[in-house]
This record gives structure tokens, C-alpha cells and sequence, in this order.
């Protein structure tokens, strides 16, 4: 199929559209809103609904109404407006529907600012909502590799029944790049006898629910999402690693700031340090065999990322103690810059040097 | 490895945006790799805007330009002040002299003046000055051929607008034509 | 008689040991005993959580009707209570909830409880906020018994730090049991403690007032009683 | 003989957890029996809130879906657009609705949203331990009003069904009482209409239901209903404020 140049919030539609989505449910900030505005323009089309509803917490619950009913549906937010959906997203996980929302991060705490960030990396994986609960997380690192995962999002959540977030930030969302709508991986979807869409008569009632009263069901639910979440970590865990083979220090990061270190890493190389770099693609699950996987080559490890430090505990815990993990993180906003990166990471390999001497 | 980073820069209006996405467009079209990164946001809403556009054989690493520019394209003064400290030393500084009076502070850049405004409405269309300065920096770069960005041009405007292509084209041609001119 | 009465209803502060002390009574009376659990207030330390152990005992529990005893904060009252208010031959021990509004639930069986067979009992714990005097405890007895609808017969002494209690904090209820007798005449009917608390009272040939309620912590001991 | 009273199909044969003396069963039989006598059931989903009726999704026998609390109308929604053609409601209290779900009840009218949401209003929290409620009327004692509500401090006690006929999207508001036969009649007419509406695809539809709670306002169930009578309503009227037609902002008697 022909090259198409989109932006990303737009591609994201496009995407969603193209896997599926029918439903739309949300409301306006900044900077994602052309994503509501591109299906409030082609859902119809497709005689698909786009709604914008009275808050985030209504969007996340007309999505849980609608998943709940059989529909492909999603949702789409910034960092701000993704925190008041946190409630919804738990109930959603809870009574296992499926369903996309995309977050196009900007700075925060509070009101934060609407330039791109990455510091929902928490809210992202761990979740504000509450409960033993778990969701797939996307971190697209360019506009062609959101369209194929926003493609494929609808398949995975269906095949799961579980919320798939697609986590992307201001420059995602903002940027054109060329993109090409390609065909997902054939999966094995179940049948949906499990939503609401009346009984006409020829079935016992369906019922959509997260409410367990006695707590011994409610221990057995948590085991059985637990046994599903291990499932989805065994099979669709995906990252990217960029000449680690031979690297002394690998960079850590993903999104947008990963495109940054990827230039850094060049530009490094270039100096004749041997720099590489693994790219989480899912940031839930995370990609533990990525790091299992380096050589002895490897001396230090170093996370990047557009926040204060959040993605660091995970490369911390995946590092066990084997590799010191070094940080370089720009807020509020603002990129980092590829030179900066770079002499972090020399910085960085002499103090580890000097350690082992 | 040939690599070139663009910013557009000027008040909001001036068709910067368009510009960047042009050259973007022509960019893909002719099998490169490219990126377009906007400003957004309040600076956009404010009255000046801009955009980052790289054209590159290689995958875009960063959509970002970050002090190493190739080439400025400022609309206005307040653009040619904010981005010629992001061009790399000989990097290209086209500007519009219509609107800027000021000589900039890099010496270490080529520097190249258009009368953007008065050449549009020259030929007709006071808003093709945007792609005066574009024709311009083609005619220096030798990015791309002025054909391909005629192409590209018809597929950006859409046929509602099929009726600016002469005139858009015309301007290219006028900007492009400047690039044998002496400098200064 | 105060310890007569065929109905026992325990009310008091939450967090007096209302609960405990419902238990252990439930299994102080001859059978046939139904203890009803009608806190509707708290969603924790119900009496309802010991039915295993009063069941085992003989002794039926009403919690909610669901049949479920945790995980539920409706209050689910199930009309089952009105058999059992009516069987001549029980024994029925019923707990409130805390406070004046907790105990308001018991107002809609009002009817069916016959005030001359029944001792509104009002649990004192000399460490809680609510019981820090003569005068709060008098005045928490009055609120209550206004929002019951009966009027309250008698006191038990459940002066308690958890596993902390020594005789010292027994006798200090006992001190604050006897002024609230002074100021309304209710006798102190039982003396609640753990079964060594008691037995060190007894050693120590002091006499609280009221019968000795061994309490033995049913509810949750596996946390509560970590430091003991 | 003529049978006299028999179960609707509209209810499951699970025995209902409500307090004796509870309104909530006989207003679960009048929405059972609506959907019923009018062969909506099969075709039907419902969706049950936080609150004591939590719990709905076991007791009517069709779809149902529970949703958070005060988020029922916009759950309704979802659904609602998904399946156009299906009968669509929500069930909720007075702290759902009238408190945390306000914005979503507001919207889903101001939408003309076809859905027909059942409005239950008994004027405390009966779920949590009987809390003050919006609808909580002056001078009620609760356990988060011990002195009795007051309105400088709390003030007064919000009319929901006044509020939303002021919504041009809500085509049908009822309230409705069941302290006596003849308002649990009237109940099940207005029930009957708001599914009506619905039907015709007209807009949004409500009846509030004035509701007793024995167990936490404290008094046996026949008292609960005379305490309705004289003092829920005379505060909430009873009356019809909107119909397809008509627009009105004060209770009108039908």
C-alpha cells in the first residue's frame, strides 16, 4: 500500500479505524485532540458512533458500556484526563472487557503543561486504579510503528479480554511521518458469548461485573487474571535492541526519547564509544529477557527517559545487581538532547572504570 | 550520509506549516526519509510558529533539531533571532527581508536574503511568499528538483485548490531563480 | 433480673468490644442460643465472623442475609431476626452496632421485642474516647437508649488495652462502672476479660463488680493478638 | 379464580438480600413486571449501581452490568449506542445519582440520551451505614449528620427530578412514591410510560421513586412508611414533570 504522510494523532485514528474500532468515546485536551476530531469526522462513515462525552470518567464508562456489549471501542486522553479515567480502566480490567486507550503524555504533576513528557510511566504500568490489576502497555517509538500496534491493539485486547493502552507522548501524537497501513498478524480471536446484547430468549442473562462478595472469589478472580497477565508477559513481551552485542554501556529507554539515545548511540560509536540500546516496545510486560540477554561486554547501564526517574525502577529490578544503572532524564517538556546523553553516558563508564580499578 | 534539518519558522499565517509539510511530502515522495515536528500549543496560538522537517537517507533518529540545523527559513525577525543559534557552522540561513531589517548574529553561516513579500506579490498572490523562500532555499540546496515539488504541491493543496498550483509554482520558480544571484 | 431477660442486646461506643463480649456471651447462656449480628456500621470485627465457632458450639448466628459474612458492606438484614425474637424457648443476644445512629437499626423490630424480657446492656471501655468519664459514658447511655427506644438495664465491664490488660485496667473500669451506677443505678452485670485477666483478679482477691465474662478474642486473633 | 399475584419472569429466583420492610423489592417487581407485560425482556440490559441495589444484577433476569458508582447513566450510554435497537436502564440510589453521578445523570438527559433510568430515592446511605444523602431531608438524623442536617451547613436537600425537567433532552420525568398501594399503582404506570418513551425513541426517560429505609432511619417498616408520607413527601411533591409534549417545571398530580 502507498506511503501516506500523517500526523501521529491522526494515524492513530486511521489505525483504529482500520482495526476495527467502531466506538469512540472521550473528550478534548490538548495536545491529542485531533485524534477526537479526525473520528468525529470518519467514524460515522463508517457507521461507527463517535460521542464526546461531559468528562474523562464519563468517556472511560461509556467504553466499559460499550466493551461490555460486544463493541470495539477506545478511548483517548493526556496524561491529566488519563488520570480521572483510572477508576474506569479498573473496573473494565476487573470485569476482564477489552478495550484501547491511547495517552498522548504530557508534563505533569497536576496541570503539568501540554508540552510531550514520558512521567506517566507509573500510572502507565503500575496503574492509578485500584486492585490486583494489569494492562498492556504499547510505547511506540515513531508514527508507522503506532499505526501497527494501534492495528493490532483491538486483536490483542479481544483475545485477552483485557485494556490495552497505547502510550504515546505530545511529539507522538504532534509529528508526520510516512506511514503505510499494513494487515496485523492473524490471532485466534474467542467468541464474545459473554457480552450483553440481550438474551432474546435463548440464553441464561450475561452479566458484566468486577463485584466478588465473598472474599475467597474474589482471591480465585485475582488468580485467574494473575495466570492471564503471566500468559501475556510469555507471549507478547516485545522490545527492540539496538547494538548491544558488543556494548559497554547500554542506554535504556523507549518512545520518544529512545529515538534521541538512538542518535546519541550513533553518535557515540562514532567517538568510538560502543554504546547500544534496548527499546521496551511494551512497557507492560516488560521486557526482563532483553536484559538477560546481554553480553559481558557490558558495563554499565544507563535509563533515559523524559521524567525524573521512573522507568528506572524497572531497569533497576531487571539489572539485579549486575550492572550499575546510570540516569539521564529531562522534565516539564523539555527533550532531551542527544549531546547531553552522550556525555552522561562517557561520564558515566569513567566512574565505572575507576570502580573496578 | 546526506541529511538535511530544516526549521520553518514565522508568524502564524505566513504558511510555515505548509512549507515544512512540502518539503516532507516531497521528501516521501521521492522515497527519503522524513519527519515533521510542529510546535504546538500556545506558542502556536500566540502568532509564531514552527516546525522541525528532516529529509534523510537514513531512518529520522530524532524528529527534534537541536543545534544542528542545516538550514533556517525565517519568515520574520523574532524567527531569525530564536533559530539561527540552531544552525550548525555553515549551515543555511534563508531569510525574509521584507520583514527583517536586522543582520543576524552568526558569521559563521551562509546567509541568504529574499524579498519574499514583494517577489509574491509580484506574481501575483502576496501569501505565496512562503514558498519564495522555499524556491530559494531549493535553488541553493538542490534538495529536490522544482518538479517534484510541484507534485508534491498538488497532492498538500488538495484539488479544492487547485487554482493556487500556477501561482505556487510561479513563486518557486521566482525564489529558485535567486539562488544564481550574488549574496548579501 | 437483669441477667434474665430472655433478650440480651449489647450496645455501647464502637470499639468497645460489643462484639466480643456478644460472643462470649452467646456462649455463657444455656441453649438454645441465637446471637444477631446487626452492626450495620462497621464493615470489620463483626460478630458474625465467629459463626464457624459459635455454630460449632450450638449457637445460631444471623448476620446478613446473602449468607455471606465478609466482603459485603450492604446491610442485608434478614428477616429470619423475626422467628427467632418470637421463639419463647432462645436465648438472644443481639449486637449493635456502634454508637446512637449504628444502633438505630434495631428501631425496626422494635415491635417485636417485649421490653419486660429484655436487658439493654451497655458495654463500658474505660480506654475509649466515648467512655473517658462518668459523665460522657452517662450521657452516650441516654443518646443511645433514645435511639434504641429501650431503656438500658445494666453495664458490662469490658475495660480493655487488647492483649495489654492487666487487673489494673480491669479495677480502672470497675472504678468508672461504679460512679456511673451512682449516677443512674444500672448494676454492672458482667466483668468481661480475658480468661488469665480474670483468673488474676480472682488471685489478687479482687472483686470487680458483675459476673466474670471470659472473652476469649475470636475475631481476627490471628493479627489482633501478634503481641501478646 | 382470578390469580391474584403472581412471580414475573422479570426476576431471577435468587432470594433478594433488602432488609425487611425495604422498598427496593417491591420497585425491582414493578420494573420486572413493566418489562414483561411488555415483552421487553429478552431484549433488555440493565445496569445496576453502587448502593444498596448493588446487587440488582442478580435479582432481574435479563443482561445486566454493574457499574461504579454514580457512573450508571453514562455505562447506559455505552451501551445504548451499541445497541440502539435494545431496551436500555439504569437503576440507581440517591447517593449514586443525585451525589457522585450527578454530571453523568445531568448529561445522559441533556443528550436526549434513550435510555430510562429508575430513580430510588430513600434519603440517606443505606449501603455504606446510613450516611447523610443529598436528598437527606433538614433535620434528619445520619451518621455523618448526628445533630440532624442543617441547612447553613449542609444545605438543602437537592429536588433532582425539578432540576432535570429543566433539561430540554429529558422527555419524561416522574416522581412517584410506594407508601401505599395506590402510589405503587401510580409507580408502575410511570415506569410503564418512561419505558414507552424509550420505545418511541423520544429521549430520556426517569421516575424517581420516594423510598423507605427501616433499617437506617431507625423505625419499623409500616412507621417508615408513614414517616414517608409526612415527611418525604410534602418536600418531594409528586407529580409528573415532564411528558413528550409537555414541559414543565413543578409537579404536576396525574
Amino acid at each position: 500500500m502507498e506511503k501516506v504522510l500523517m500526523k501521529g494523532n491522526e494515524a492513530v485514528g486511521a489505525a483504529a479505524i482500520r482495526g476495527g474500532c467502531r466506538y469512540f468515546f472521550g473528550y478534548p485536551i490538548t495536545p491529542q485532540n485531533e485524534l477526537p476530531e479526525y473520528m468525529s469526522r470518519e467514524l460515522p462513515k463508517v457507521g461507527g458512533v463517535f460521542l464526546q462525552a461531559e468528562s474523562e470518567i464519563a468517556a472511560i464508562n461509556m467504553v466499559y458500556g460499550a466493551a461490555g456489549s460486544g463493541a470495539r471501542v477506545m478511548t483517548s486522553s493526556s496524561s491529566p484526563g488519563i488520570a480521572l479515567k483510572q477508576e474506569g480502566i479498573s473496573y473494565i480490567a476487573g470485569a476482564e472487557l477489552p478495550c484501547v486507550i491511547v495517552n498522548m503524555m504530557r508534563g505533569g504533576p497536576g496541570l503539568g503543561g501540554i508540552q510531550p513528557g514520558q512521567s506517566d510511566y507509573f500510572q502507565a504500568t503500575r496503574g492509578g486504579g485500584n486492585g490486583d490489576y494489569r494492562h498492556i502497555v504499547y510505547a511506540p517509538a515513531s508514527v508507522q510503528e503506532t499505526v501497527d500496534i494501534m492495528t493490532e491493539a483491538f486483536d490483542v485486547a479481544d483475545q485477552y479480554r483485557i485494556p490495552v493502552l497505547v502510550l504515546g507522548d505530545g511529539m507522538i501524537g504532534q509529528m508526520m511521518e510516512p506511514v503505510e497501513f499494513r494487515d496485523p498478524p492473524t490471532r485466534e480471536l474467542p467468541e464474545k458469548d459473554w457480552i450483553t446484547d440481550g438474551t432474546a430468549g435463548r440464553r441464561a442473562p450475561n452479566i458484566i461485573n468486577s463485584l466478588y462478595l465473598a472474599p475467597q472469589d474474589l482471591e480465585d478472580h485475582n488468580r485467574r487474571l494473575d495466570a492471564k497477565h503471566r500468559l501475556i508477559t510469555e507471549r507478547e513481551t516485545r522490545w527492540e535492541s539496538f547494538r548491544c552485542d558488543d556494548a559497554e554501556i547500554v542506554f535504556v529507554s523507549y518512545g520518544t526519547a529512545s529515538r534521541i539515545v538512538r542518535n546519541a548511540v550513533e553518535m557515540l560509536r562514532e567517538q568510538g564509544v560502543r554504546a547500544g540500546l534496548i527499546r521496551p516496545i511494551t512497557l507492560w510486560p516488560w521486557p526482563q529477557a532483553a536484559f538477560d540477554a546481554l553480553g559481558p561486554s557490558v558495563r554499565a547501564l544507563m535509563a533515559v527517559e523524559m521524567s525524573m526517574g521512573q522507568m528506572i525502577d524497572d531497569v533497576k529490578i531487571s539489572a539485579a545487581g549486575r550492572w550499575p544503572v546510570g540516569f539521564y532524564g529531562r522534565s516539564g517538556g523539555m527533550v532531551p538532547d542527544q549531546h547531553a546523553i552522550a556525555e552522561a553516558a562517557v561520564a558515566m563508564l569513567e566512574t565505572a572504570t575507576q570502580e573496578v580499578r | 550520509m546526506s541529511e538535511h534539518k530544516i526549521i520553518c519558522a514565522g508568524f502564524g499565517g505566513q504558511g510555515v506549516m505548509s512549507m515544512g509539510r512540502l518539503v516532507a511530502y516531497t521528501g516521501m515522495l521521492n522515497g527519503r526519509e522524513v519527519s515533521w515536528l510542529p510546535s504546538y500549543g500556545p506558542e502556536m496560538r500566540g502568532g509564531t510558529a514552527n516546525c522541525h522537517v528532516i529529509v534523510s537517507d537514513h531512518p529520522v533518529g530524532s524528529p527534534i533539531i537541536h543545534r544542528d540545523a542545516t538550514a533556517v527559513i525565517a519568515m520574520n525577525l523574532p524567527s531569525m533571532r530564536k533559530f539561527e543559534a540552531e544552525l550548525v557552522p555553515g549551515g543555511l540561513l534563508v531569510i525574509n527581508r521584507s520583514l527583517i531589517d536586522a543582520t543576524p548574529d552568526r558569521d559563521d553561516v551562509t546567509v541568504v536574503p529574499v524579498r519574499a513579500n514583494e517577489i509574491a506579490t509580484e506574481v501575483g498572490n502576496a501569501r505565496a511568499a512562503n514558498m519564495v523562500m522555499l524556491g530559494a532555499y531549493l535553488g541553493i540546496t538542490r534538495l529536490f528538483p522544482l518538479s517534484a515539488v510541484g507534485e508534491a504541491l498538488g497532492k498538500v493543496f488538495g484539488p479544492k485548490k487547485a487554482q493556487f498550483l500556477p501561482v505556487n509554482e510561479e513563486a518557486l520558480a521566482r525564489g529558485a531563480a535567486l539562488a544564481g544571484q550574488p549574496v548579501g | 433480673m437483669t441477667s434474665g431477660g430472655r433478650i440480651a442486646i449489647l450496645c455501647g461506643h464502637y470499639g468497645t468490644g460489643k462484639s466480643e463480649c456478644s460472643i462470649a456471651l452467646a456462649r455463657t447462656l444455656p441453649a438454645p442460643v441465637t446471637l444477631i449480628d446487626l452492626d450495620v456500621v462497621n464493615p470489620y470485627f463483626r460478630s458474625r465472623e465467629a459463626r464457624a465457632v459459635l455454630e460449632a458450639d450450638g449457637i445460631a448466628v444471623i448476620g446478613n442475609s446473602l449468607g455471606i459474612d465478609t466482603g459485603v458492606d450492604l446491610p442485608a438484614i434478614p428477616g429470619s431476626i423475626v422467628p427467632a425474637l418470637r421463639d419463647q424457648q432462645r436465648r438472644v443476644v443481639i449486637d449493635l452496632g456502634g454508637d446512637p445512629v449504628g444502633a438505630r437499626a434495631i428501631r425496626q423490630f422494635r415491635p417485636r421485642i417485649p421490653t419486660e424480657d429484655t436487658d439493654l446492656l451497655y458495654v463500658v471501655n474505660a480506654f475509649r474516647q466515648g467512655n473517658r468519664d462518668s459523665d460522657t459514658t452517662v450521657a452516650s447511655i441516654r443518646e443511645i437508649e433514645q435511639s434504641v427506644g429501650l431503656k438500658c438495664t445494666g453495664l458490662i465491664n469490658n475495660s480493655h488495652l487488647l492483649g495489654e490488660t492487666t487487673v489494673d485496667h480491669v479495677m480502672s473500669g470497675d472504678r468508672l462502672c461504679r460512679e456511673v451506677f451512682d449516677a443512674t443505678g444500672l448494676p454492672v452485670v458482667w466483668v468481661a476479660a480475658r480468661p488469665p485477666v480474670l483468673d488474676a483478679c480472682r488471685d489478687a482477691a479482687l472483686q470487680p463488680a458483675g459476673m466474670p465474662l471470659p472473652v476469649t478474642g475470636v475475631l481476627r486473633q490471628d493479627w489482633m493478638d501478634s503481641r501478646r | 379464580m382470578p390469580m391474584v399475584f403472581e412471580k414475573t419472569r422479570g426476576l431471577t429466583d435468587r432470594e433478594t438480600h433488602y432488609c425487611p420492610g425495604c422498598t427496593h423489592g417491591i420497585i425491582h417487581r414493578l420494573v420486572a413486571e413493566v418489562l414483561e407485560e411488555m415483552e421487553l425482556l429478552d431484549a433488555t440490559i440493565g445496569v445496576a449501581p453502587v448502593g444498596c441495589s448493588v446487587l440488582a444484577y442478580d435479582y432481574f433476569n435479563c443482561d445486566m452490568h454493574e457499574a461504579a458508582h454514580g457512573r450508571a447513566p453514562a455505562v447506559a450510554t455505552g451501551i445504548k449506542r451499541v445497541h440502539p435497537d435494545l431496551t436500555v436502564f439504569a437503576y440507581q440510589g440517591d447517593g449514586d445519582l443525585a451525589s457522585i453521578g450527578t454530571a453523568e445523570i445531568v448529561h445522559a438527559a441533556h443528550r436526549g440520551e434513550k435510555i430510562t433510568v429508575i430513580f430510588v430515592n430513600n434519603a440517606i446511605y443505606g449501603m455504606t451505614g446510613g450516611q447523610m444523602a443529598p436528598t437527606t431531608l433538614i433535620g434528619q438524623k445520619t451518621t455523618t449528620s448526628p445533630y440532624g442536617r442543617e441547612q447553613s451547613h449542609a444545605g438543602n436537600p437537592i429536588r433532582i427530578s425539578e432540576m432535570l425537567a429543566t433539561i430540554d433532552g429529558a422527555t419524561f420525568i416522574e416522581r412517584t412514591s410506594v407508601h401505599n398501594p395506590q402510589s405503587v399503582r401510580k409507580t408502575k404506570a410511570a415506569i410503564r410510560e418512561a419505558f414507552t418513551v424509550q420505545q418511541k425513541g423520544l429521549g430520556f426517560s426517569m421516575v424517581e421513586v420516594l423510598s423507605t429505609c427501616p433499617t437506617n432511619w431507625g423505625m419499623p417498616p409500616v412507621e417508615a412508611l408513614e414517616w414517608l408520607e409526612a415527611n418525604m413527601i410534602p418536600y418531594y411533591p409528586l407529580g409528573r414533570f415532564r411528558s413528550p409534549g409537555v414541559d414543565r417545571t413543578s409537579a404536576a398530580e396525574v
